[in-house]
C-alpha cells in the first residue's frame, strides 16, 4: 500500500480576516505604502546624485528650483497642455483603429494573413525612423507628430486585441452562433466584450509607449511640449531641465494611467 | 610608455585628426600611449570627459561653455578651424538672406547662435521672423516642402538643401564666425599630466599636416576607425582647416560671445570667465 | 408558433485526433418529437448533441429537416452541459434577450418575453444578477431560458436539470413538457436520470460506451400522458434501459478491474 | 490513517454585498461523521461548505477539531461543483498526483496512490488526458480523485455525483462509502438526490430557501447499513425530507407567481 | 402574449467543411496570402518612393543596392549579430525580472503597493532620457546598451503579467490552497501556468520595444549594430542605408517573433 501521511498543516492563510481594531490602519494602508515608496525613492536618488556631476545627475533640489523656475513662467504647464494633447490624439486614434484590427484579425484568419506582416514587421521599426517622412507628408504641425504617436500605439493594442480573441471561451462562440448571431454580431456581442480585459492592457501599455514616442515626435518644430523641452534643455546641457521634463513626464502618464483604470473599472466594469 | 590615455570624441569628419594619429600611431611615436573613443557626437564625449572615463576630449566652443560653469575643464588647444563648416541655404526664390521669413534652427546649437548673427549683421527685426525647432536631418524636408525658409546648420545638411533645389547664401565665416574644437583636459587629470598633453598635440599636429597635404590618405584613416566612407569625409574636409593651435584673442571673444547668447537662452546662469579657463600658451606650436 | 424540424443522423462518425469517440450512428427523429439520450458518463452524449447543433464536422450527414447541417444555427436552440455558456457580462435579462435582441424585437415585446420565461424557471428573484452571482442551479435555468425564449424548432438540451433539486427539476420539467406540447418544437435530451426521460420521451435511446460509441437501444415510450412510475409498465421499461446502460458501464468498469464480481449486480 | 475532524458551525452568517446570503446557521458534525446538505437551488449550500473550507470570510465561528478556520487548508478537501477546478494544464495523472506532490510524497508511491484512486472512479483509460479531453462527468470523477487521495480529515463535496449516470454513480457511492468507513474521515455532502442522502449519510440536514437561509430541519439516519430503499422507514424518512424541501421551493416559486395552485402538490 | 417570430436564418459557417477537391490549394493559401501581402507592399512602396526625393524615401532598387553594398563589405551581418546580441540578452534579463516581478505585484497588495508608483512612473519615461545616465554609470560599453533594452522590456512584461495573474481562475487557487498549497506553491504551481498566455504577449510586444530602444541605446559609442548604423546614415544622409538599417530591423524583429512564437507553441502547449 502507499504510504501517504497526512499532515496536519496549519492552514494557510489567504484572505486574513481584519481584526477590529486594525481596520482603520489598514485602510490607511495603501496611501502609508505609496508614501514610503515615494520618499524612499526621493532619498535613494538625494543620495545618488551626490555621487555624480549635475551635469548627469542634478540633486532633488537643484530640480526642484528648475521647476519652479519653469513653472514660474508657464513653460510647464504649456509643454504638459502640448504634449498631453498630441498623446490623447495619437493614442485615441491608435486604440480606435487598432481594437477592430486586432478584432479582426484575431477572428478572421485570412485578414491575419493578410495583415500579420506588415504588422510584424513595422512594430520592430522605430518611429524615429520615420520622423523625417512624417515631417515630409504631414508637415511639421501637429499632424506628423500625432500620426508617429498613432503608429506606436496601434500595433499593442492590435497584438494585445488578437490575444483576447483567441482567449475567448469556444463555448460562449457556440451559445451566441446557436442564439442566432451572424459573424458580424458574434464579433460586437461575444468577442468584443470578452475581449475587454486585454483591450484595457494593451491600451494602457501603449500609452506607455505614446509618452516614449512624443518625445521623439517632438524632435521637429515643436515650439512646446514636454519632448521639445527635453530636447532642447540636452542641447543645453541643462540637465536639471531635462529632469523636470522627465519627472513631469513620469508624472503625468502616471495620472493619465489612474484616469484610465479609475474610467474603465467604472466604465467597463462588467467586462472586466 | 606611460599610463594609457583614453580620448574621446565625435563620429565625424571633423575630428580627422584624431583618426589619422590613431590609425597611423603617431601618438606612439610622439611617445603617448593614447586610445580614440569614438561617441555619437562631442556632447557624449565631453560628458565622458566629466565623468572621468576618458582624460581628453574633443568638441566645439558651445558643448564646452554649457558644461563649464559645472565642471573644472581645461581647454588646451584649437584641433579644428572652419569658416564655411555652417551654411545658410535658402530655398530658390529667396534671393537673400533678408527676405527669409521663416529660419529652420536646431535650438540650442550653433545653429541657434549663427542664425542670430546673421539676424544683427542685417538688421533683421527678431519679431518679424519665425524660428521653426527642428532636428537636423528634418531642415532639408522642411526647406522642400516650403515649411521654412532657410536654415544655417553645419555639414551634411546644407549640401543636402541644395540637392532640394536651396542654393548656399552665406558660410558663418560671412558672420563673423569661425567654428572651432577644443581639445580639453580635466583639471585633476592635467595637474600630473602636462607633458603626455603636450605630446599629444604633437602627434595631432602632425595629423593635421598629413591631413591638409594629403587628405585622400586622411579619409582612408577615417574609414578604418569610423566607417565613413572615403567620399564623405573627402567633402567635408573641403569645408575645413586642419590645425592644431593655440588661442587666439578672436577666440576668445567668440566664446565670450557665445557664453552671452547661452546666458540669454538661461542656458548658463551666470557668465564663465573664458579668459582665466583657456589654457593661452599651453600650445607651443 | 414553430412546429419542430426532423432530425435525420445517418452512419454518423467523430474522431478527435486519434480518438475515435463515436461510429455509425444511425437515428432518426421525427419532427416534433421528444428524444432522451442516456449512456454511460463520457460515451458520447454531448458530442453527438454538438453535431446536431452543428459545432463539429462529423463523417456522414445530418440532416435537419432535410438540409445538411453546415454549422450552428438560431433553429436549434442548446443548452450546454456547461454553465459558463452564459454571458458573465450580461445579466440574466440580459442573457434571455440576447437572441431576441439579435432577431430584432423590440424592447417591449422582448422585455415581457424574457420576463415571462425567467419566471418560468424560478429566477425573477434574481433577473438583474449576473451569471458570476449565481449558483449552480440557477445558471443552469438561465440557460435554459435563454434558449427557449427563442422558440427553436429544435431544442438540444445537455443535462439541464442536472444540477436542481427534485422539486424545482419537476416543476421545470412540467413547464418543458407544456412549451413542448404547445410549440411541437422536436427535443433532444440528455439526462443521466432514467425516471426523467421516461416521464418525458416518446422514445428513449441508449449509446454504448466509447470509444466508437454508437446507439446500443431505442426504446419506445407508448405510454400515456401522464405518466405514473407505479404503472407496471413504466417499470419494466426503467428496468430494461437501467441494465443496457448498466451492462456498458459495468463493461467499462470490468476492463479496468474497478469492480470485483461481488460487486457487479 | 487519518481520522476525521469534528466540525463545528456556530451562529453563522454571509453576506456579499447587500445580499444576505446566509443567518444564523448552527451545525455541529462529529469527528467521523457523514452529513448530507439539502436544499432548494440557490438556497447557499456551496456557499456554506465554501465558508467551512475557509473561502470565506463569515460573521460567526466555525471551529474545524475545535480550532477556528482562518484559510483554506488541507485537511479539508474540497470537491466543487464546477469541474473549472481541475488544472487545466495537468493531465488526469498529474491533477490527481498535484497534493501528493505538494506534500512531498516521492515519485514511486505518488504513482501507484493517483493510479490506484484514478481507477477508483473509473478513469483508468483517460489517465494521460487533459481535463479539455474529458467528458463533463469524466471531470467530476478526476476531481473526486484528486481531493480522495490526499485523505482529507474533512472532505466537503458539492454535488460530486451530479453529473454522472445512474450506474457510474452507484458504484462510486459504494467506493466512498468503502473509503468512508476505512478512513474514518468527516463528510459534508451536497446533493438534490434524496436517495443518495439517505443511502450514505448519518445525518440528512436541509436549508431553507434564501435570502436569509438557515437550517430548516435534521434528520438522523439511524438505519443499518446498506439500507434498502423499500424499506418503509427509508421511505418515510424520504417523504419527510421531499416535502421539508418541496415546502421550500413552493413558497419560493410561488412567491413568484411560477406555481399556480394546480401545480403545487 | 409576445410575438415572436422564428426566422429561419441560414446557419452561420462556423469552421467551413473542407471540400477534398480545395485541400491542396487550401493547405498553400497562407504561403499565397503573406507573398501577396510583402508583394503589394514593395509595389507601394516603388509607388510611393516615385513621388518624392530619394532623399527621404529611396526607391525598391536603391535600397537593394545598398543593402548589397554593405552586406557585401560585411557591414550589416555585423551590425544584426551585434544587434541581436544586445537585444536578447536585455530583452531576456526584462523577461527574467518582469514575470517574478509581475507575479508578485500581481498576487501580494503591498508589493503592489510599494512597487506601483515607481513601475507607473518610469514607464512613461523614454530610455533616450537614460542614455547619458546609463554611458556615465555602466560605461560605453554592451552593459549600458544592454541595460536600456532591459529597462523598456521589464515594465511591459511586468503588467501584461499582473493582468494575467488577476485574470486567474479563483476556483482554481481555492482549489490549490486546499489541496495544501502554501503561498509560494501557489505561485509557482497555479498563477504561474495560468499566466502564460499573457507572460508570452507580454514577451512579444516588450520584444517591439527592445527594438525601439536598441536604435537609442546605439546612438552612443556603438561601433556596431543597426542602431549605429542608421544614426551614422542619417548623419550622412544616406537614406538608403537608413532604410536598408529600418527594414534589417523589421525582418530580425518578425524573425524573432516568428521563432519565439513557434517555440512557445511547443514547449508550453499545455499552458496556452
Ligand atoms: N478534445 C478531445 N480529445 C480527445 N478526446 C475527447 C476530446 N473531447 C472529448 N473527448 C472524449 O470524447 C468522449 C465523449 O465525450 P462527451 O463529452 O460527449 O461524453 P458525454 O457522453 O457527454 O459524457 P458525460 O455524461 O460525462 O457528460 C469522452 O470519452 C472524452 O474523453
Ligand atoms: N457574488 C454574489 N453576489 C450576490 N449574490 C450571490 C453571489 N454569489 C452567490 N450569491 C447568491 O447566494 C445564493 C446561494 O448560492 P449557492 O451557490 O450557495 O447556492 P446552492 O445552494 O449551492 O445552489 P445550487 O444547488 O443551485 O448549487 C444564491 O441565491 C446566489 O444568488
Ligand atoms: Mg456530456
Ligand atoms: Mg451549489
Amino acid at each position: 500500500m502507499t504510504q501517504l501521511t497526512q499532515t496536519a498543516t496549519p492552514a494557510a492563510q489567504e484572505p486574513a480576516k481584519p481584526s477590529h481594531l486594525g481596520r482603520r490602519l489598514k485602510a490607511a494602508r495603501p496611501f502609508l505604502i505609496s508614501v514610503i515608496a515615494i520618499v524612499g525613492g526621493l532619498v535613494l536618488w538625494q543620495l545618488v546624485s551626490m555621487t555624480t556631476s549635475p551635469l548627469f545627475l542634478p540633486s532633488v533640489s537643484m530640480t526642484w528650483a528648475a521647476a519652479l523656475e519653469l513653472i514660474g513662467d508657464g513653460t510647464l504647464q504649456q509643454s504638459v497642455i502640448a504634449s498631453s494633447g498630441r498623446i490623447l490624439a495619437g493614442w485615441g486614434a491608435g486604440a480606435l483603429v487598432g481594437v477592430p484590427l486586432g478584432i479582426f484579425m484575431g477572428r478572421f484568419e485570412t485578414v491575419r494573413q493578410l495583415l500579420d506582416p506588415y504588422i510584424e514587421f513595422f512594430r520592430f521599426i522605430p518611429p524615429i525612423a520615420f520622423v523625417t517622412l512624417a515631417v515630409i507628408w504631414l508637415g511639421p504641425g501637429e499632424l506628423s507628430k500625432i500620426a508617429l504617436i498613432f503608429y506606436t500605439t496601434v500595433f499593442i493594442v492590435t497584438l494585445n486585441t488578437i490575444a483576447g480573441v483567441q482567449a475567448v471561451n469556444p463555448l460562449r462562440l457556440r451559445a451566441a452562433a446557436s442564439l442566432g448571431a451572424g459573424q458580424l454580431q458574434i464579433l460586437s456581442t461575444v468577442i468584443l466584450p470578452s475581449t475587454v480585459p486585454f483591450m484595457v492592457t494593451g491600451a494602457r501599455i501603449a500609452m506607455g509607449n505614446s509618452f516614449l514616442t512624443v518625445v521623439s515626435a517632438e524632435i521637429v518644430s515643436a515650439r512646446e511640449g514636454l519632448g521639445a523641452l527635453i530636447w532642447t534643455a540636452r542641447n543645453f546641457s541643462r540637465t536639471e531641465w531635462v529632469f523636470v521634463g522627465i519627472i513631469a513626464l513620469g508624472l503625468l502618464g502616471y495620472l493619465f494611467d489612474r484616469v484610465l483604470r479609475v474610467a474603465t473599472k467604472k466604465l467597463l466594469a462588467r467586462y472586466l | 610608455q606611460g599610463a594609457p590615455v583614453t580620448i574621446g570624441v565625435g563620429a565625424d569628419p571633423v575630428f580627422t585628426a584624431f583618426f589619422v594619429a590613431a590609425n597611423e600611431k603617431l601618438f606612439a611615436k610622439h611617445g603617448a600611449n593614447v586610445a580614440v573613443q569614438s561617441y555619437t557626437d562631442g556632447g557624449e564625449a565631453l560628458n565622458a570627459l566629466v565623468a572621468n572615463q576618458v582624460n581628453l576630449a574633443c568638441a566645439g566652443e558651445p558643448t564646452h561653455i554649457v558644461r563649464l560653469s559645472r565642471a573644472e575643464l581645461r581647454p588646451l588647444a584649437v584641433t579644428y578651424q572652419s569658416k564655411t563648416y555652417l551654411k545658410l541655404v535658402a530655398r530658390k526664390e529667396i534671393a537673400s538672406a533678408d527676405k527669409i521669413k521663416k529660419f529652420g534652427i536646431v535650438a540650442g546649437s550653433v545653429s541657434e547662435y549663427v542664425t542670430g548673427l546673421t539676424m544683427k549683421k542685417l538688421g533683421i527685426d527678431a519679431a518679424k521672423v519665425e524660428m521653426v525647432r527642428s532636428g537636423p536631418p528634418e531642415l532639408p524636408a522642411l526647406l522642400a516642402r516650403g515649411d521654412i525658409d532657410g536654415y544655417f546648420v553645419w555639414e551634411p545638411w546644407p549640401t543636402l538643401g541644395v540637392q532640394q533645389g536651396g542654393h548656399v547664401l552665406m558660410t558663418c565665416g560671412d558672420v563673423g564666425y569661425t567654428s572651432t574644437l577644443w581639445l580639453s583636459a580635466t583639471a585633476g587629470w592635467l595637474a600630473t599630466n602636462k607633458e603626455v598633453a603636450g605630446n599629444i598635440l604633437k602627434a595631432l599636429a602632425e595629423a593635421a599636416e598629413i591631413t591638409r597635404k594629403d587628405p585622400p590618405r586622411a579619409a582612408q584613416s577615417v574609414q578604418a576607425v569610423t566607417r565613413i566612407p572615403v567620399p564623405q569625409t573627402l567633402n567635408s574636409l573641403k569645408d575645413m582647416e586642419p590645425v592644431v593651435r593655440d588661442f587666439s584673442d578672436a577666440d576668445l571673444k567668440t566664446a565670450n560671445a557665445i557664453g552671452e547668447f547661452l546666458l540669454s537662452k538661461q542656458a548658463i546662469k551666470a557668465p564663465v570667465d573664458m579668459g582665466k579657463i583657456l589654457q593661452r600658451g599651453f600650445y607651443k606650436g | 408558433m414553430a412546429r419542430g424540424s426532423s432530425v435525420s443522423i445517418k452512419r454518423v462518425g467523430l474522431s478527435i485526433g486519434a480518438n475515435e469517440i463515436m461510429a455509425g450512428i444511425d437515428l432518426d427523429i421525427r419532427a416534433g418529437e421528444f428524444v432522451c439520450l442516456l449512456g454511460p458518463s463520457g460515451c458520447g452524449k454531448s458530442t453527438l448533441l454538438n453535431a446536431i447543433a452543428g459545432f463539429q464536422d462529423v463523417a456522414g450527414e445530418i440532416l435537419v429537416d432535410g438540409k445538411p447541417v453546415a454549422g450552428p444555427g438560431p433553429d436549434r436552440g442548446v443548452v450546454f452541459q456547461s454553465s459558463e455558456a452564459l454571458f458573465p457580462w450580461l445579466t440574466v435579462r440580459e442573457n434571455v434577450e440576447y437572441g431576441l435582441k439579435l432577431r430584432g424585437v423590440g424592447a417591449g415585446p422582448r422585455r415581457d418575453a424574457a420576463e415571462r420565461y425567467v419566471s418560468l424557471v424560478g429566477l425573477k428573484h434574481a433577473i438583474d444578477k449576473f451569471p458570476g452571482e449565481l449558483s449552480g442551479g440557477m445558471r443552469q435555468r438561465a440557460q435554459i431560458a435563454r434558449v427557449l425564449v427563442n422558440e427553436p424548432k429544435v431544442v438540444l438540451m445537455d443535462e439541464p436539470f442536472g444540477a436542481l433539486d427534485a422539486q424545482t427539476r419537476e416543476v421545470l420539467q412540467g413547464e418543458l413538457d407544456r412549451i413542448w406540447k404547445s410549440t411541437g418544437c422536436t427535443i433532444v435530451f440528455v439526462t443521466h436520470d432514467i425516471w426523467e426521460a421516461i416521464l418525458l420521451s416518446d422514445r428513449v435511446v441508449t449509446m454504448t460506451a466509447g470509444p466508437r460509441a454508437h446507439i446500443k437501444t431505442v426504446e419506445k415510450v407508448e405510454l400515456p400522458h401522464p405518466r405514473d412510475p407505479a404503472d407496471p409498465a413504466c417499470m419494466a421499461l426503467y428496468a430494461r434501459i437501467r441494465d443496457d446502460i448498466g451492462a456498458e458501464v459495468t463493461r467499462v468498469l470490468r476492463a479496468q478491474g474497478l469492480i470485483e464480481e461481488e460487486l457487479v449486480k
